[in-house]
């Protein structure tokens, strides 16, 4: 089970485009994935063949657009291993999902109930429930996180009490890689009556979770992070949770019986998907999904794994270079600072040489709170990466750096 | 020298290099020479935004004359403060106020900055003439 | 300024296809227009060439997304007339935008306030004030409509008063094609001092607005209504209200800082952007206003008169039929019914013979209970729609009538 | 008959048509035919979801057979409902549960449907069978 890289590169057309002259090295995996040309027919020919408005339509490209949307729907299903069709929402994405959630349960809970968030959130699992605690009265309390980029777990059985309501936190961290244990998590929150809504935006690029298995009452995706398009992505809910929330965007397709004095709600999924949803999106996301499984999860992950240990190595032996984030059980991600030079100067020397990382605090300011450092250079893998591409920025990183010093 | 000289010094002293790498040696090289701006004004006031980093500009008038100093966290900014700075700095408000940013597109400063660079530029000119412009008020 | 159909429907690959063995009539136009292949072209190159996210990033390719999607931006700034760029935010789309003011609205009305709806709204511009009317303790009032399926303007002057805090109103009727007197809306809301929301979805493809002139307050626009992608639009806002609106969502990219203790938001327009835009559909949404902007909206707008003049002046001498909408006022949509047959009827036998038309209540319920029918059949044309289409369209007519009855 | 014997029939009947406009013609015919629910059966509880249409469908058992009426806002829904009827009713509940569905495709009835109609058709099935498992219960 090993990857034909030849042949995978040939399907993603950025990748042999030259950047300030040099060969394009992506290394900005982690803020988006690039997108095979299979995934890219997909959109063209739903714009060329079948776009139409879905739901309700009685001509033909409606119900092929509809067809289409639905199938992707089963397509995410299978994927993640869901028991119920309807516990998918398409959403424009993962912060979209999350608020969702949120938003709902600023009418679920009331003064005094506790959730519970990690430090190692990106900002879009933490505002959206920092803006829900303000309307509903809960009180935030934070999992506090380690020297080596992991969450004290400690600290969380000693957080969890019968006033605890809901844990949030994401499946792999996008600042660190950091793997969390959800499976832990879940369980001890389960145990005393709370839910979990798992943010696996970045993981699942990386790891192919099955929720029933998980067991988790929450869990978003963005298609961007996965080969897919930009502008999509999806909430997964258990059903009861689903029935129990209560709509969020109102609008078409999401009710049932519309007055003026007064509207009742549509069934599953249809409750919170209000409007015209990102239809080409979300059959392309189905693709994507199609196009990541053809390759194979276990051997991505494999070969992920080789590209991560190579590069920490050799980058390791680079003088001043301090690595955050060092679990075994993280993703392909590395996140970096070399003595006190900006990462900003180094991102911008590297992008001189034509490779891509991303600079700064990468949405996780708590995490750059807890280092006391402004950001890192972070440099993010995906399975069309190859290790001479691990030689170019190891040796990059060493020029910009001598060129720093 | 007026402004417009040296101006023209550093479009000759960018001219010598044929590739990127050495441009930006040479702005890494004077970003390491900027005068430094006095820590006291290292304020939040005095940041101006628009890049990744952060950069303090202050301004004294002595003599009549305009003197710049700053500071930046990255050193790469700083060279690029450095340059503006050598440009414009120790003149006159009106000079200031006059003087054509011409030569950061003949030095090609421009076009080798990434777009966020190239804004964080822009404004950082846009507050050297706006430190220019409250010393001719002065004046007037 | 006559439009090359020729040229115009080579543009558009969807419109060469065959739909149960007929070529496709395409009459669904206000469910969703189709893309021309300028846009679908734009969209292929971006996952091509430049796919990367935005804002923040130190790389070229984000560099450059970043740049189109802000052109982008300004496409749209231009196209509409507006004064500042920052005023506008790009969304999911017309349901969003109407969800995210509603919701902001929430926090600044308090019982007793007032906001008016019309009655020729979509479900998109009545059930998020429903229920942001439940939040605030606002009383929701409606301009009713008149048997031609204009509104009441006598009644709009009474139901102002100084207890009024907004109007809400679409620019056109989804489900009837009526132009409404948004200036005069404007005006009278204003001299009270209410602010006004006009939701553009169904004008936008048709009508070029200036929003500067119309001095609107809000405004909202979906792409696929007028040849972009699906999953993408903007709202307007004046910038007064924009700041003084509390954020939607949370997120990356719309905070400033973030500690658990506190987050501050990011300035306009990012503080209503949280999370990962759809970036290629905002580039293709300017590729889209481009290419409109090309073939000219003064002689789309004459050309679709005279489509509709066509079919309307046919179709009534089919026995029987009703057309609902009879303004002079109205762009290409023709609503109607005959005698008791049941829209959907005329709908299948008509999708037999490739003309895709849409029947039901198009999430406009409030005024199908006006004229207490179940819903209509609606033929809406779009610019590559030709006066053959028509032909084909009232013969189509005829003969499903024939057969029904 | 039997249930297979009247769904032959329907098979052979619809053979006869070489285009889908005969077929909606004579499905439209067979809608006008329909045996109509009575009114006060018309009820919401008796609605079958999943058309844009709606459609009613009652039961009655007489002399151990189960026999359906129906109705439709559409023409077009009514023929498919009193297809179904015409195979189904007037038959005992073990009959109805027993009885194959394959005819649904051999007269090209669902791929001539649009796939909304088409689950429509599956719910009516189902709430067909439906009823002659309620009534077989009450027979056991
Ligand atoms: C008048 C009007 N408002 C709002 C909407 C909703 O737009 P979207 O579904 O793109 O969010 C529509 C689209 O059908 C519309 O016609
Ligand atoms: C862990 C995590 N959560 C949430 C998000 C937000 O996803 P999106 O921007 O697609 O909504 C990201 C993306 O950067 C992420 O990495």
């Amino acid at each position: 089970m090993t990857l034909d890289l030849t042949k995978i590169r040939a399907d993603f057309p950025i990748l042999s485009r030259k950047v300030n002259g040099q060969p394009l090295v992506y290394l900005d995996n982690a803020a988006t994935s690039q997108t095979p040309k299979q995934v890219i027919d997909v959109i063209a020919d739903y714009y060329q063949r079948y776009n139409a408005n879905i739901h309700r339509g009685v001509h033909t490209l409606s119900q092929e657009a509809t067809d289409k949307f639905e199938e992707a729907r089963k397509t995410v299903q299978d994927h993640f291993g869901i028991e119920k069709t309807h516990e998918i929402i398409f959403t424009p994405g993962t912060t979209h999902s999350i608020n969702l959630v949120a938003f709902g349960f600023g009418s679920l809970l009331k003064t005094g109930d506790e959730v519970i968030v990690s430090a190692l959130e990106h900002h879009a699992n933490i505002v959206p429930w920092q803006m829900m605690c303000e309307r509903s009265g809960a009180i935030l309390r934070v999992i506090p996180m380690t020297d080596a980029g992991t969450l004290d777990m400690k600290a969380y059985d000693k957080l969890l009490n019968d006033k605890t309501k809901l844990v949030f936190v994401n499946h792999v961290s996008n600042a660190l890689g950091t793997i969390n244990p959800i499976e832990e998590i879940i369980e001890k929150a389960h145990a005393i009556g709370a839910a979990v809504l798992v943010d696996g935006a970045q993981a699942c690029g990386h790891i192919k979770p099955n929720l029933q298995k998980l067991n988790v009452d929450f869990y978003t995706v963005s298609a961007h992070k996965l080969c897919g398009p930009t502008g999509v992505g999806i909430l997964y809910g258990k059903e009861h949770w689903l029935k129990k929330l209560p709509p969020y965007q109102g609008g078409g397709e999401m009710i049932d019986e519309v007055t003026f004095e007064k509207t009742t709600y549509a069934d599953l999924p249809h409750k919170f998907e209000a409007g015209t949803p990102n239809i080409c999106g979300g059959i392309a996301f189905g693709a994507a999904l199609n196009y990541m499984n053809a390759v194979g999860f276990e051997a991505i992950g494999a070969y992920e794994d080789e590209l991560l240990k190579n590069a920490t190595d050799r980058l390791s032996k680079i003088e001043g270079l301090r690595i955050y984030g060092e679990t075994e059980r993280k993703t392909a991600v590395i996140s970096f600072n070399i003595d006190d030079i900006h990462p900003y100067d180094i991102g911008t020397l590297l992008d001189k040489m034509g490779i891509a990382v991303r600079t700064g605090h990468h949405c996780a300011q708590p995490i750059m709170d807890y280092y006391k450092i402004p950001g890192t250079v972070r440099a993010s893998f995906a399975f069309y990466n190859t290790l001479e591409e691990v030689d170019q920025f190891v040796n990059g990183v060493q020029k910009a750096t001598d060129m720093l010093r | 020298m007026t402004v417009e000289q040296v101006q023209n010094e550093i479009i000759e002293e960018f001219s010598l290099f044929d590739d990127w790498m050495q441009r930006y040696e040479y702005m890494i090289e004077l970003g390491k020479s900027l005068p430094l701006i006095d820590t006291q004004y290292k304020t939040d006031q005095n940041i101006i935004k628009g890049c990744q980093s952060k950069v303090w500009v202050h301004a004294d008038m002595v003599d009549e004359k305009v003197i710049f100093t700053a500071d930046s966290d990255a050193i790469i900014t700083k060279g690029i403060i450095a340059i503006l700075i050598r440009a414009f700095s120790n003149h006159s408000p009106k000079e200031i106020l006059e003087a054509n940013t011409n030569f950061i597109d003949q030095i090609g400063l421009k076009e080798h900055l990434s777009p966020t660079r190239a804004n964080g530029l822009v404004s950082m000119i846009k507050q050297l003439k706006l430190y220019a412009l409250a010393y001719q008020t002065q004046l007037n």
